[in-house]
């Protein structure tokens, strides 16, 4: 279905996206209702303007920009998987003149449950980790500040969460990046929210700079590409790419760097531990997954949907060599790193670094589509899409689950040393339980989440490395595709992991709580709710992921690889 | 195959002593120490008895039904396992079952181990439960006992090499139980774990050699699967088997029985393990165990009968080379050793090792065609370890008796030398460094213990061989096949000329044996002191003196002829048959023969003891008497004595003199060779293995600590390095870019 | 009519000029004016090829790049003053805590 | 009892259940009962558990750990009646790729995943063993500390190994077998030693890492095998991880001209999926993490880790790379030989030279594992039946060994060989245990171990020969690690014995009521199938010539 703006079914199409703008704006709203009065010029009359002023107390409540923001998200969540799980989903198109602009399907959907979700829990976990006071009396002032700072908060989430739907949805490379700048900058703030804390301030710099150059380098690619086709719609990127000349490819290599930052794949990730160390922790928890989807977007746009080779053509993509390198230099990287790390929120960054690089080791894969006689059929660069998919969704599962957990333990002070973390399975059985099942699922231990979707992943590499060679009867070793040596550095790289995640788990169960901490947990209501939502998830979706990887796999399709 | 009758019942005989193990262990756990425990079923011991006199009729009815012939029959399958030829792809089920074999060979180990087994408990009986030193672990005692002789008994009847060496192995168990029976001494864990250990240095060699026969035998033996008797002894099988590989896994065989018959250079083990409960546990080793390496070659006889001629006369050289060596050394060890447990332990050794040259004369003569000659050797052979079983047996529970009243004597000395309380004598007992082994402190006992003398008077002249005595017979028998071999092959010389050396040899130890512990005047106080008390003793000892000397009455039988072949002689007259039997042995018409039995006799009854008497020779004390079948001996002791006593010293601190006290330095040997080169390796590799297999695993880890610091280190912490790294980065993407494109 | 070759060109220079300040200043606000100068590269390149292309889209891509500066100097202001504001500083030298 | 009873009760039910609106009315005696309930009932323990108070879990341990025992009796008694058809006739007569009492769920369709389960000769003597050791273990670490969370770890232990050897599908074996880690893992790092912490992250990631190697193999074979259709079909991939389709395939495909895989695939795959088992088996020089995962470990998780958790790894090459690709094991029969000479020779002379008890028994785990990797080189049926009997032999001596190990630590405070003397003058029983387990671990006739050797020894002379002089040393060597280590503990000390240092002059006692019963039951056990092997060796003997004849004998080799 193809619609113009604003028409009638676009209003209908983007229902949730627009539930979102409808929160942003009551956000920016409500928190400023109070008793101002309008004076009509030249005369007494004080007509009564309810903004601005003495705020009134119901509406100037720190803690309603919190429910406010959570439950907007909450219904936009709700709508889009109702939405998907009835089938009601159709393919819808939104044109402005002969441009094309965005476009809702299954795999856009498929990206704006994730950003959703992981914002979502984000949120539910703030309510707690930024929690809004109660004021007793008169402080209206403290309380108007409070207030601001909630509203602020939330303000920025709906944001980030508004600029990811932007980047799923749109299909104009332009657009793409809009969206991409709009949630970035909201992630700017957001990690250097604590602006008191001389870590918080820090984070937010060096995130910001770094992520403002990347993103320079990666707009400067965009004009490139537009220079080279006078377009920058993907439908005409994709079918002009085969004719492109070596600008293009430079404007590849740029447009790579501008996403290679947002996955953190190295060496563009160097920002990314010290924001996580900074931020807080369900913030960092947003960045580890929902930013790196939507990274994971750009590259799977950029990467399969504009610089595939044709289907019929002899030879791979042209990028092959370049994303193998990336691949194994981030992922070994990022789990060297992440060894010898104390900090269990670097660690947890230099882990997201790595999977940044499984990734794209996948991505690889699909590079290899029309390799000599590696002949596959299309559903094999689907069946590695499908495996992404699956991975980056379940990632919100148990690695923002583990940020979550940290953000438990920073309610009571700070979580970046690994002795935070010592007997937290004494002091709260369940939450330790829980952080070890996260742990267990990153590293890929069966039956959880985590391990279903690295079996998926490295499955689709060595399908696709296999090629549909059966029918040719006996094949020799050196008939597979050499990005069979990806999925061996996978599962190298998974074994190193283990070492570390583990490490976590012994000391939750073995040492003995430091100084300090030696009372239980503190409660949290909302945050623990999310841990066990992501908890329950991280067990489900590993032990019926049958209808998750249909979903997945629809949302491949839609891509339309072949 | 399988018969009905009294061999069903057979299994029972090894069955019913493997039951009372538990049983008794059981029991005795329950009830140590009540009364009735202790007096009525005397820690166990009438539990054993009964079972063993069960056993002991069983054997006997068994024995009765097949003297004349052989019998066969299956008890279960123990399990089944298959076999896949590669080259038909045919997968054949084999079986592998038990059950029971019965010949002329099984009948006679059968009859000596069933018969002395049930002496051996009676003489337990009256040694073990009046000994303080048992209090309450007697029960123990009986219970591994019983086990061995189910072991013993088993072995004999098993019909397959496979099961043979079950119950061999089950009887090794049962030896290092026993041997470490005193289990807070350590020299008796030390004596334990060295006689397990060396045994199973040979037993190795001989699962090696049963293997190597299972799968020569396996292309003809259809379903059968454990070795059974049937299938190898099949002369037709034995005629299509390599007679090469068949000597080597024989020869892996016998090094098995070196090992449990304590042979050179396996023996190491068989004087230590006298640590045993006194002389119980020696008595197994001596009397019983041992012979289960001779039953083993024995067995092997059909082999070499069925093979191609001369194929495994080697082997057969070997067999009696081991023999002769051994008989030799162990004699010359025997001449210097004080303990009288140890005296005997050597003997045993050396009339082992007799048994063993006459086994490989026997077996010489089946491989080279001469089967008269053959079975005459085999039953000669036979014969001996008889003899030899019965006259040892009563050798060890005899000096038992002698060292268990003289710990009484010791007892009462020590106790009357003391004034104070009676509580604590049991303690101090042990405190002092009296050895109630040694034959220093003996002497003079003829008078004082008429029983226990006779027993051992009468045994020594059966394993000297003095003429018309137990061993005399067979011991010919052995020495005149030995010769006969080594007229038609001369490699044999060397065997041959050491048992008859040997035989002088044993003449003098075992004289110098029974004249230190039993003529002469008492050596210490303790001595005046001996005299017999328990009833339980002397009975074994006087049934055995008795088949001692009723020897002759087999040999009259033909028993050494239907040892060799169990169709001969049965029925033949026994005057007649002790004129033929005399008529070879002293009136041979081969001229070489009958020079040979003269020099034996000469040098076993004339040189050895008459050497003994001139050193260890002297009339008792004023007053005593022997008995006068001793008293003889004694006074022809003295008066040669005093006519010829000749200075020993040169030889005694001779340095051979000094080897032979250490055995000949094989235990230093082995044990150097055990603690410096074998332990010292495997320290070695448990170092090896932590430091560098496990430490190959700790410097990965470490490196990859090393590595990740490193690479940590990259993230400078200034966001100047970080656009300067993407900045590279992008560079390096270009250049790969550019690499394809 | 200048070639948009020639612009492409400037563009690429002030692109390069941007890229190597940013990395190489430790001022923080010299580092955001080169970011700047990168967008502008960016947008000059909008312009120039959509003069190209003869496409108009082009400058309503520039003229989005030119709001998307606008809101990195914001933010990036005030993220530098709180900056400021803790660490006493704007040297990207100096600011390290976070490291390894 | 009332407990055991509800839960029999339960179990029944709860065997029904799957088959309900299942077209197939059989009953499934395996996903349930041996599988989920243990796993089920240990995983409600442990969360009702780990919520109560330190004081509250001392009170609850009790009720806890006598639940746990009745829970864990319950698959013993259905599998032992499914041995003995009192349940339901079953027939263990299989032909090859037969499996007796099959059940099949889909469980993720699109990869053709499902969870499929059912026994042979290979699987079922290791099931009993499993449920059989699950109740001894229980009860020979009775006293041990915080029961709330150790004996239902111990059950959920056991289930999660049922499930290993249950497993029909590639993948739902290999989500077991890693499952297999955790529990174990929790059990060395709580309740262990010293080094707890040092050796429970050795022992999961040396076997994960291993493992994962596996994993990509299996993977990669996923994908070689040929699509089809059918239920077992993934509806995405058009491949199966259904072990049954695979083995048919294969064997259709194996030894012909029309090869199943070229060669030098099957070589690779074949190296990969070996990796994984042999870490697990262990073999030299794969075997470190085993000596201190064994020297840290509660003497329960020894147990299990000894007695089943190391046959996983035989078990697992039997059923897969074995079975699938036979052409690689004729190429590496000289490979495997080695390692197992190797692990053989290397574990028991690393044995001699060991001074902590339970290392040196560690090492004689080693050591007779390489047992199995001689038979399975062997090439015969005698040697597969010797190595699956070894398996079943070893898993029932080898949890007495350490048990032995474990009362010597609990009342003795010490592990040193020779830290003390005349340990039979204070405790006669553990002596006597000690003495039978040595002796039984040493291959005594009439006891489980020795009809494994021999038969293993038969197997390997006539396509090795002299080689054999190497087992034969090592049964020699295992003799004397064995007889000096009693020499040192059991024996000497005189009339007063010499008690350890680490008593600081306390009388050591003999061991507890609980360690001598589970002790006895062992000891008996391993008693019954010395004298009647034939129980366990006649399914296995069947399987193994199932097995040749579907793997071996089609292509003649």
């Amino acid at each position: 279905m193809e619609t113009e703006v604003f028409s009638t079914e676009f209003w209908q199409a983007f229902a949730p996206e627009m539930v979102l703008v409808v929160g942003l704006v009551l956000l920016f709203i409500i928190p400023n209702l109070g008793e101002a009065k309008f004076r009509v010029p030249l005369t007494k009359v004080r007509i009564p303007w309810l903004f601005g002023g003495r705020r009134f107390k119901s509406t100037g409540s720190p803690a309603l920009p919190g429910m406010l923001g959570t439950a907007t998200l909450f219904v936009a969540l709700g709508m889009m998987v109702i939405e998907t799980i009835d089938g009601g989903l159709s393919t819808t198109t939104v044109t402005s003149g002969d441009v094309t602009l965005l476009q809702i399907d299954a795999f856009s959907r498929f990206f704006e449950i994730i950003f959703l979700a992981a914002i979502l829990m984000a949120s539910m976990a703030s309510l707690d980790r930024v929690p809004a006071h109660t004021f007793k009396g008169n402080k209206s002032l403290e309380e108007m500040y409070d207030n601001r700072r909630q509203a602020d908060l939330y303000i920025l989430m709906l944001t980030t969460a508004l600029g990811m739907c932007m980047v799923a949805l749109s299909q104009d490379l332009f657009v793409l990046f809009v969206g991409l700048e709009l949630a970035s900058l909201a992630t700017y703030i957001l990690v250097a929210f604590h602006k008191e804390s001389k870590a918080g301030a820090e984070s937010g710099v060096k995130y910001f700079i770094v992520g403002s150059v990347a993103s320079g380098i990666g707009l400067y690619g965009l004009s490139l590409l537009y220079l080279e086709f006078g377009s920058l719609q993907l439908s005409t990127l994709s079918a002009n790419w085969a004719d492109g000349s070596i600008l293009a490819t430079i404007a590849l290599g740029l447009v790579l760097v501008g996403f290679g930052f947002k996955v953190s794949a190295a060496p563009f990730h160097f920002a990314a531990p010290d924001a996580y160390a900074g931020a807080n922790s369900p913030i960092a928890g947003v960045l580890a997954t929902a930013s790196k989807a939507m990274g994971m977007i750009g590259l799977i746009r950029i990467l399969l949907v504009i610089a595939l080779p044709d289907t019929g053509t002899d030879g791979s993509a042209i990028w092959i060599y370049t994303l193998a390198t990336l691949s194994v230099v981030t992922m070994t990287w990022g789990n060297i790193a992440a060894l010898g790390s104390t900090n269990p929120k670097r660690m947890l960054a230099y882990s997201s670094v790595a999977h940044a690089g499984y990734m794209m080791a996948a991505l690889t894969a699909v590079g290899a589509w029309h390799w000599g006689h590696v002949e596959a059929p299309a559903d094999y660069a689907e069946a590695i899409v499908a495996a992404i998919l699956f991975h980056l969704f379940v990632l919100v599962a148990f690695k923002l689950g583990a940020f979550l957990v940290l953000g438990l333990l920073e309610m009571e002070g700070g979580a970046s040393r690994l002795s935070a973390l010592s007997g937290l399975a004494r002091r709260d059985p369940l939450i330790g339980t829980s952080m070890f099942i996260f742990m267990l699922a990153l590293a890929g231990v069966p039956p959880l989440a985590g391990f279903m979707s690295k079996f998926l992943v490295i499955a689709s590499i060595v399908s696709t490395s296999v090629g549909d060679q059966w029918v040719n009867g006996s094949i020799s070793f050196s008939d597979l595709h050499w990005v069979w040596w990806l999925a061996l550095a996978m599962f190298i790289n998974s074994a190193i992991s283990v070492f570390y995640y583990l490490r976590i788990g012994v000391v939750m169960f073995l040492d003995i709580p430091e100084e300090g901490r030696r009372k239980p947990l503190p409660y949290g209501a909302s945050i623990r709710m999310a841990i066990w939502i992501c908890l329950v998830a991280t067990i489900i979706l590993g032990l019926s992921a049958d209808t998750l990887i249909d979903m997945c796999y629809r949302a491949a399709e839609s891509l339309k690889l072949a | 195959m399988s018969e009905s009758g009294i061999i069903d019942y057979a299994v029972l005989i090894p069955l019913l002593p493997m039951l009372a193990f538990p049983v008794i262990l059981f029991l005795g756990k329950m009830f140590n120490g009540t009364p009735t425990w202790v007096k009525n079923v005397k820690e166990g011991g009438i539990i054993a008895l009964t079972v063993m006199g069960a056993s002991l009729l069983l054997a006997l009815l068994v024995i009765k039904e097949h003297m004349h012939h052989v019998g066969t029959a299956n008890i279960f399958t123990w399990f089944e396992s298959s076999w896949w030829n590669p080259e038909t792809g045919a997968i054949t089920t084999k079986v592998f079952g038990v059950g029971v074999y019965i010949d002329h060979l099984t009948v006679m180990l059968l009859f000596v181990a069933a018969f002395l087994c049930f002496l051996i408990n009676i003489f337990s009986i009256g040694y073990m439960n009046t000994d303080p030193i048992n209090d309450n672990r007697n029960h123990r005692f009986y219970a591994e006992f019983v086990l061995f002789c189910s072991g013993m008994l088993g072995m004999v009847l098993a019909d397959s090499f496979l099961w043979l060496f079950i119950f061999w192995e089950l009887m090794g168990l049962c030896s290092y139980l026993l041997i470490g029976f005193y289990y807070e001494r350590p020299s008796a864990a030390y004596a334990a774990k060295k006689a397990f250990l060396t045994t199973r240095v040979g037993d190795v060699f001989l699962v090696i050699g049963l293997i190597m026969l299972w799968n020569l035998f396996q292309p003809y033996a259809g379903t059968q699967g454990a070795l059974s008797y049937a299938v190898v002894f099949d002369p037709a099988n034995i005629a299509k088997v390599n007679p090469g590989d068949l000597q080597i896994a024989l020869g892996m065989m016998f090094i098995g029985a070196v090992g449990k018959s304590a042979q050179f250079p396996l023996h190491v083990w068989l004087p230590d393990a006298m640590e045993g409960p006194t002389p119980v546990s020696a008595l197994i080793h001596a009397a019983t165990m041992v012979n289960a390496g001779l039953y083993l070659v024995a067995r092997m006889f059909p082999f070499f009968s069925g093979a191609e001629l001369g194929a495994l006369s080697t082997l057969a050289i070997v067999i009696a080379c081991i023999g002769g060596i051994t008989a030799v050394m162990a004699a010359l060890i025997a001449f210097v050793q004080m303990d009288l447990k140890k005296v005997l332990a050597y003997s045993t050794m050396s009339q082992l090792a007799y048994i063993f040259t006459g086994l490989g004369s026997a077996l010489w003569f089946a491989n080279n065609g001469y089967e008269e000659l053959a079975a005459f050797a085999m039953g000669a052979s036979l014969f001996h370890l008889f003899n030899h079983a019965m006259a040892k047996g009563m050798l060890f529970m005899a000096s038992g008796s002698v060292i268990h009243e003289m710990h009484h004597a010791h007892h009462e000395v020590a106790h009357h030398g003391h004034d104070d309380d009676h509580g604590d004598d049991h303690d101090d007992h042990h405190d002092d460094h009296f050895d109630a082994q040694s034959m220093e402190n003996m002497g003079g006992l003829a008078s004082r213990m008429p029983i226990t003398a006779t027993a051992m008077f009468f045994g020594s002249m059966s394993i000297i061989g003095i003429p018309l005595i137990g061993g005399f017979w067979s011991k010919e028998g052995i020495i005149s096949s030995a010769w006969q071999v080594a007229r038609k092959e001369p490699v044999f010389l060397l065997p041959a000329m050491l048992v008859l050396i040997g035989a002088g040899m044993t003449g003098f130890y075992m004289s110098r044996m029974w004249f230190m512990t039993f003529a002469g005047k008492p050596k210490t106080e303790v001595a005046e002191k001996v005299h017999e008390q328990t009833a339980w003793i002397p009975i074994p000892l006087v049934i055995l003196t008795f088949m001692t000397l009723g020897a002759f009455i087999l040999a009259g039988m033909h028993a050494g002829h239907w040892l060799g072949d169990f169709n001969n002689g049965h029925y033949s007259n026994f005057f007649d048959g002790i004129g033929y039997e005399l008529e070879h042995v002293f009136m041979n018409h081969d001229m070489f023969l009958f020079i040979l039995t003269y020099v034996a006799i000469g040098l076993s009854l004339i040189l050895g003891p008459s050497l003994a008497m001139s050193l260890y020779g002297g009339s008792l004390d004023d007053g005593q008497k022997a008995k006068p079948w001793m008293q003889w001996a004694i006074s022809l002791s003295a008066k040669v004595n005093s006519k010829s006593n000749f200075d020993n010293s040169a030889w005694a601190n001779s340095s051979l003199s000094e080897s032979l006290h250490k055995r000949l330095h094989f235990d230093d040997i082995y044990d150097a060779a055990m603690l410096k080169i074998v332990v010292g390796f495997a320290n070695l590799s448990a170092i090896f293995d932590s430091k560098v297999i496990d430490g190959v695993i700790k410097t990965i880890e470490s490196t990859s600590q090393e590595v990740s610091r490193r690479v940590r280190s990259l993230t400078t912490g200034s966001a100047r390095d970080y656009i300067m790294m993407a900045t590279l980065g992008t560079l390096v993407i270009f250049m790969l870019l550019w690499g394809v494109a | 009519m200048i070639d948009p070759a020639w612009v492409s060109g400037l563009a690429a220079i002030l692109f390069i000029i941007g890229l190597w300040g940013a990395f190489s200043r430790k001022n923080a606000i010299v580092v955001l004016m080169c970011i700047e100068l990168m967008l502008n590269a960016v947008n000059l390149q909008f312009v120039a090829a959509a003069s190209h292309w003869g496409d108009v889209t082009g400058w309503v891509y520039a003229v989005f790049a030119i709001a998307i500066a606008a809101g990195e100097v914001a933010i990036g202001l005030a993220i530098f003053l709180s900056m400021y504001g803790q660490h006493e500083t704007i040297s990207l030298d100096e600011v390290n805590l976070l490291k390894n | 009892m009332l407990v055991g009873g509800l839960l029999v009760v339960v179990a029944g039910l709860m065997a029904f259940f799957p088959s309900l609106g299942d077209s197939d009315t059989t009953v499934d005696w395996i996903s349930i009962p041996l599988v989920g309930f243990p796993i089920i009932i240990s995983a409600i323990l442990l969360a009702f558990a780990s919520q109560e108070s330190r004081s509250r879990k001392e009170i609850l341990a009790a009720p806890i750990r006598l639940f746990t025992l009745c829970a864990s009796l319950i698959p013993l008694a259905i599998s032992t009646a499914l041995f003995f058809d009192w349940l339901i006739m079953v027939d263990w007569d299989l032909m090859y790729n037969e499996y007796a009492l099959q059940k099949e769920y889909l469980w993720i369709e699109s990869i053709g995943v499902s969870w499929h389960v059912g026994m042979d000769g290979l699987s079922f003597p290791m099931v009993w063993l499993t449920t059989f050791l699950v109740p001894v273990t229980i009860i020979m670490t009775w006293n041990e500390k915080d029961g709330a969370t150790y004996h239902p770890l111990l059950l959920m232990m056991g289930g999660a190994l049922i499930g290993v050897f249950v497993a029909l599908d590639l993948f739902l074996f290999y989500v077991f077998w890693e499952l297999t880690l955790i529990p174990m893992f929790f059990l060395i790092l709580k309740w262990g030693g010293k080094d707890r912490r040092y050796a429970a992250q050795k022992f999961f990631i040396y076997t994960f890492c291993a493992s994962v190697i596996m994993l990509l193999g299996l993977i990669t074979l996923y994908f070689l095998q040929p699509e089809g259709n059918g239920s077992q079909y993934g509806t995405v991939t058009g491949r199966t991880f259904d072990m049954t389709v695979l083995f048919s395939n294969a064997s259709a495909y194996n030894m012909g001209d029309n090869v199943f895989l070229g060669k030098d695939m099957q070589y690779v795959l074949f190296a990969m999926l070996m990796i994984g088992f042999l870490v697990k088996l262990p073999a030299v020089p794969f075997h470190t993490w085993l000596p201190d995962a064994h020297v840290q470990a509660p003497t329960g998780g020894s147990m299990l880790l000894a007695g089943v958790m190391l046959k996983m790894g035989a078990y697992g090459m039997l059923r897969i790379p074995i079975a699938i690709f036979p052409d690689a094991l004729i190429f590496y029969q000289d490979i495997i030989m080695a390692i197992g000479l190797i692990s053989l020779v290397w574990g028991a002379v690393v044995c001699l030279g060991q001074t902590n008890l339970k290392r040196m028994v560690a090492y004689s785990s080693v050591s007779h594992m390489g047992v199995i990797l001689l038979g399975i080189a062997s090439m015969q049926p005698i040697g597969y039946a010797a190595a699956l009997f070894m398996m079943f032999a070893h898993g029932i001596i080898s949890p007495m060994l350490f048990a032995v190990c474990g009362a010597f630590k609990h009342h003795y405070h010490s592990m040193e060989i020779g830290s003390m003397r005349g340990m039979a003058r204070w405790s006669p029983f553990l002596a006597v245990y000690m003495m039978f387990a040595w002796m039984a671990s040493l291959g005594l006739p009439l006891l489980a171990g020795f009809v494994a050797e021999l038969m293993v020894l038969i197997a390997y002379w006539p396509e090795y020969g002299w080689w054999i002089l190497l087992p034969g040393f090592v049964l020699a060597i295992t003799a004397a690690y064995y007889l000096w280590s009693m020499q040192r503990t059991i024996f000497e000390g005189g009339d007063e014995g010499q008690p350890p240092e680490s008593l600081n002059g306390e009388t050591p006692p003999d061991i507890t009521l609980s360690e001598n019963i589970g002790m006895i039951i062992l000891a008996i056990f391993t008693v019954i199938f010395g004298i009647f092997p034939f129980i366990a060796l006649g399914m296995m003997d069947e399987w193994t010539v199932a097995f040749f004849e579907g793997v071996f004998k089609k292509g003649g080799i």
